[in-house]
């Protein structure tokens, strides 16, 4: 059995992500067309928030892809700093610019939500707060990996700023609870009465559960082709830029 | 290594007062919250901790670029890197030389600033405690950032970007403490939490800016 | 069309933003990625030239 | 206190600029580097005082023996020449900087800042610093830019005492400083671009 | 002039951005706001118009010192000034092509960012329309106190001191726009001065920005 | 096209450094001052370039025929070497750059950001600025610095060149060109620091 850090071969990378692409892409389609399609039309209004329960179908699949993209980049950014394969930090930027979005998505779908649920686009409740914040943290990211020339040190510093940021993501998230506390408590007891249908009956809650999982499954398989799609690109970024370096000096 | 700090501490008082600018900077912002919310004084001594924090916040930010980057331009961090001096040391002396001269006149004139914003009397203990506390957090945070970012050209505003998210729970701990002080609210958590916050970060974050350093200068 | 009822600007703003988020962020990925595979395709037939 | 540079590949902007450099620098000699501008004796300079990490190669000098002169000379525009000079001989752990201060012919400046010198004034007090390391050996980038022949003269005493007395010293120059020391070209280490193996792991990055 | 301007909206887009950088800060401060003062919402729609102001005008100063700084230290002043280019064009050039890389783009956002504070509905259009007045003023006035600092190794704070207070007006009748905006008052009289300062400074400051830069290049 | 230079006395800091300089560059000729560091050469070369008041004395030059070019070359490490170029090429009104990239030999490096050249490379794009600019009197404060013998001898040609079209140039500079032209040693003007007249207005500042 191969070691899975001969994935890390930007090579072997390059080959097997154009091998899955095109698999992951359709049923990442697929997935989500039905997943939305089903939410969209096929599922009855709440009867507290009427047809606005539609969004959930997007925003509580891509509020939660934003978080876990952003762990997942953690996790590729010690693999850089402990293993140093290339591959693994090139993730991490593909991932980010995905992140970035799924994160603007969330922000949006929310704060378009709110307006009717609680009468204002935004207010400082800890959840809508943090995020916030994480969405700082991804603009930071990205542009710190703009602002440096030389690609190894980029990931270097980006990596580093992605654990230092983690860190002080959690922290924040910690602070923001108990700066806010007890403000706002609406969104959690509509969350709970959508989506574990504890004041509605059970029925009602798989009638908006199955469809919200199957969007929650598109969306992580959205992000999957993307991140192969665009790991690649800065593979052959990166390889290009060496071929035309090589070749300036001969 | 004491060497280094009187230097920079010489360099700082010399260059025109990276000390009185700190100050002068804070003195404005503070100045300027009148004219833009309005008179009022009961708004203002709403507002007044927070804006009195986010004042020290903003006076710290500013001088931060100061912290490494004249070094890396002239040449002072190449030679300094081939120094006995390890670099962790080198990041910790300038965070500590960024707090004598930027924080700590900070923390020393915060009690009259608070006075132009009509801070209400409880207010004023609990307004120095808390910078005394925070401010060495925003030293060390801002000495990693500026590590992070010294080898860009001018990367004065991206400086900023990535560390005022990285001042977020300095801040909250911070304003939460200084206005619970002022309304005469339990401080203990606030308290505590920044405390943690600040030992933590002195205790770790020299590491991080070393490492930082250390890539950027290569 | 379902019935969306007086919520319907919100929810179709929702869908619609979202719905060209994604796409943008999904056809700039693709170009993205045509574009660097047709520089590396290029830069490898100038060195095989040479 | 031997230099040992074997096979080393340095690169710089992420390519190889020279390939398979190997000297050795004994103490009391000099190594003079030469080559055409944009070959890569900065980016060598670097690698071997352990600025920046080397492709391949070893650099095996003794722990805390490499003092570094670059053109930027890390001085201190409103310090005074001796509070420049002073602050970096605490830095290196030495006390006594007037030896530094007679080589360079300081003594008339000591009180300047070191804003308000000239050029070659700078330049001087910059080569000042090597004396007040105590470091064996001395990696320089063109030193003597901006001096004119008297300076370079006196540049020239320094680094023969600092031989005599059992240092050693790689400098990359483009004139002529009258040291003997042995010459190094390195043009013909210029990196050849050849083709990595395609199948290497990282190195199809490369 | 044109090559001037052209070369300077470059560099500010390759720089990394001193275009999406200001627009950052703004952001920045302004949601660093509620952390310091407290989320309630009534607080924060009261405060908002001056906070957006503050923010702006904090957003302009952190960038002033790119507008001249970087072309002294590579010696490109020096160059200009034996150049067939009247310094005046260049010093007008030079706050132009800040204006459009911060001030407008704040313009652009300031709505957005208007969302996050809870500015009352009727305050958009004025608070647009003030920053549109306003902030070329800003930005003509930093570059004259840019071109007053730029011989002063890393003027930065120095800098904001010294251009702050002269700030002063724009902030006042601009965030009184604003402000009277989005309570519905009258806004003729603050809307007639903020056109009126903006004017004067652009008619005026390029030759005082130009005598101190030619004092500062000698 | 004459630059007349008659009893100058320039000052740096508030203290004249050199006194009573006079000389005369006629279209065709150099001329190279010589002087030991911190005589004020490079205080002299400003204030002919215009960049600092004279404290006493004239400089007579036709309006806008003067390119002055120091130490630090104005180049935007961001901008590519065509980039750089053009702007000034622009700004003197001027549209051709082709002679200028090929007497410095610059054609390979064209679309490099300037940031990424080294030492010598950043300086010959900075003299390749002078051909651009389209001015006959060049004022170059040591524009060799960091420049192999290859590129010096371009550089040389590309003054000689200058020359001959009827352009002239002052040059200060510590090693040997080459060039053929007269020689100015500015040791002998350096200020007596005599007491400025007691009675006067202003001089008792000085
Ligand atoms: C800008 C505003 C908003 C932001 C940033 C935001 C963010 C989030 C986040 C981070 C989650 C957690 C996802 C996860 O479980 O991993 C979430 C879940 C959710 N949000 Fe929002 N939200 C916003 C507004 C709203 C509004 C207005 C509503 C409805 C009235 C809402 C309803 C929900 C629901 C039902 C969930 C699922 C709760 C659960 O996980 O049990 N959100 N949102
Ligand atoms: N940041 C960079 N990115 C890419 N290439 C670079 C970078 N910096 C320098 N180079 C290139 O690397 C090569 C080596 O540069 P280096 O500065 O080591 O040359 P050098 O021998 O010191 O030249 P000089 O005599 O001109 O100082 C040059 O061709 C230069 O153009
Ligand atoms: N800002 C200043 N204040 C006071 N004196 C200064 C200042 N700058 C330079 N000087 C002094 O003025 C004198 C002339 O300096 P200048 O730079 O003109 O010399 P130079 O002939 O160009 O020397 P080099 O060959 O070293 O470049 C020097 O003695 C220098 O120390
Ligand atoms: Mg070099
Ligand atoms: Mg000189």
């Amino acid at each position: 059995m191969a070691s899975i850090w001969e994935y890390a071969n930007p090579v072997k990378f390059s080959k097997t992500a154009s091998t899955v692409l095109p698999w992951v892409s359709v049923l990442a389609a697929v997935t989500l067309a039905v997943g939305l399609v089903w939410g969209f039309f096929f599922t009855p209004d709440d009867f507290r928030q009427g047809s606005t329960v539609k969004i959930i179908y997007i925003h509580v699949p891509s509020a939660m892809m934003a978080i876990n993209i952003w762990a997942m980049m953690l996790v590729t950014s010690l693999i850089w700093l402990i293993r140093r394969h290339h591959v693994s930090v090139l993730a991490a930027k593909g991932a980010a610019s995905v992140g970035v979005v799924m994160t603007l998505i969330a922000l949006i779908t929310g704060a378009v939500w709110g307006q009717p649920m609680w009468g204002t686009w935004w207010v400082w409740d800890p959840r809508l707060t943090s995020f916030l914040i994480l969405f700082l943290f991804y603009l930071g990211y990205l542009a710190l990996w703009e602002a440096i020339d030389d690609p190894d040190t980029a990931a270097d510093l980006t990596s580093v700023l992605c654990i230092v940021g983690s860190v002080f993501a959690m922290l924040s998230r910690y602070a923001v609870n108990f700066w806010n506390q007890g403000l706002h408590q609406g969104a959690s007891v509509m969350r709970a009465g959508a989506v574990t249908g504890t004041d509605t009956e059970e029925k009602v809650s798989n009638i908006f559960f199955y469809p919200l999982l199957l969007c929650i499954i598109g969306f992580v398989l959205l992000f999957v082709a993307l991140v192969f799609l665009r790991t690649r690109t800065e593979i052959h970024k990166r390889r290009t830029s060496a071929l035309l370096a090589r070749e300036r000096l001969s | 290594m004491i060497a280094l700090l009187t230097r920079d501490l010489k360099l700082a008082i010399r260059a025109g007062g990276g000390f009185g600018l700190g100050l002068a900077f804070f003195l404005i912002v503070v100045i300027l919250v009148p004219f833009s919310v309005g008179p009022e004084s009961g708004l203002l001594s709403d507002i007044a901790p927070g804006v009195l924090w986010l004042g020290a916040l903003l006076a710290c930010l500013l001088s931060l670029d100061r912290i490494l980057a004249l070094d890396w331009e002239d040449g002072t961090l190449d030679l300094m890197a081939t120094s006995p001096l390890p670099l962790e040391g080198v990041v910790t002396i300038k965070a500590l030389a960024h707090w004598l001269t930027t924080g700590l006149p900070l923390v020393i004139a915060a009690p009259l600033f608070g006075l132009l914003l009509n801070l209400p009397q409880a207010g004023y203990p609990w307004l120095v405690l808390s910078l005394a506390i925070g401010t060495p957090a925003l030293s060390v945070v801002g000495t990693f950032g500026a590590a992070l970012t010294v080898g860009l050209k001018r990367g004065g505003l991206l400086l900023s970007l990535l560390v005022l998210p990285l001042y977020v729970p300095t801040l909250i701990f911070g304003a939460e403490l200084a206005r619970r002080g002022a309304d005469g609210q339990a401080t203990t958590t606030p308290m505590l939490m920044l405390a943690g916050i600040t030992f933590g970060v002195i205790a770790l974050l020299p590491f991080a800016s070393a490492l930082v350093l250390r890539v950027n200068l290569r | 069309m379902p019935e969306l009822g007086k919520y319907a600007t919100e929810v179709l703003t929702a869908y619609g933003v979202s719905i060209v988020l994604t796409t943008v962020l999904v056809l700039a990925s693709i170009r993205a990625a045509r574009k660097a595979r047709k520089d590396l395709e290029a830069a490898e037939a100038r060195r095989d030239e040479r | 206190m031997t230099l040992t540079v074997s096979d080393l590949t340095v690169s710089r902007g992420g390519i190889a600029v020279l390939e398979g450099v190997s000297f050795e620098l004994a103490p009391g000699r000099a190594l003079i580097l030469r080559g055409p501008n944009g070959i890569g004796k900065t980016t060598l300079l670097r690698t071997v005082a352990g600025l920046q990490p080397a492709v391949s190669g070893t650099v095996t000098a003794p722990e805390e023996s490499i003092a570094y002169a670059a053109h930027s000379d890390g001085l201190k525009a409103m310090l005074s020449v001796e509070e420049n000079l002073r602050f970096w001989a605490q830095v290196f752990g030495q006390s006594n900087i007037d030896t530094a201060v007679q080589a360079f012919d300081l003594t008339d400046l000591l009180e300047r800042p070191a804003g308000t010198l000239s050029a070659g004034q700078k330049r001087r007090l910059g080569l000042a610093r090597l004396l007040v390391t105590g470091r064996a050996i001395w990696i320089l980038d063109e030193p003597t830019v901006s001096l004119d022949a008297h300076s370079v003269a006196r540049f020239a005493d320094a680094v023969r005492r600092h031989l005599a007395d059992g240092g050693s010293t790689l400098i990359a120059t483009h004139i002529d400083l009258g040291l003997d020391g042995d010459e190094l070209d390195v043009g013909p280490f210029k990196a050849s671009g050849s083709r990595p193996d395609p199948n290497g792991f990282d190195e199809s990055f490369l």
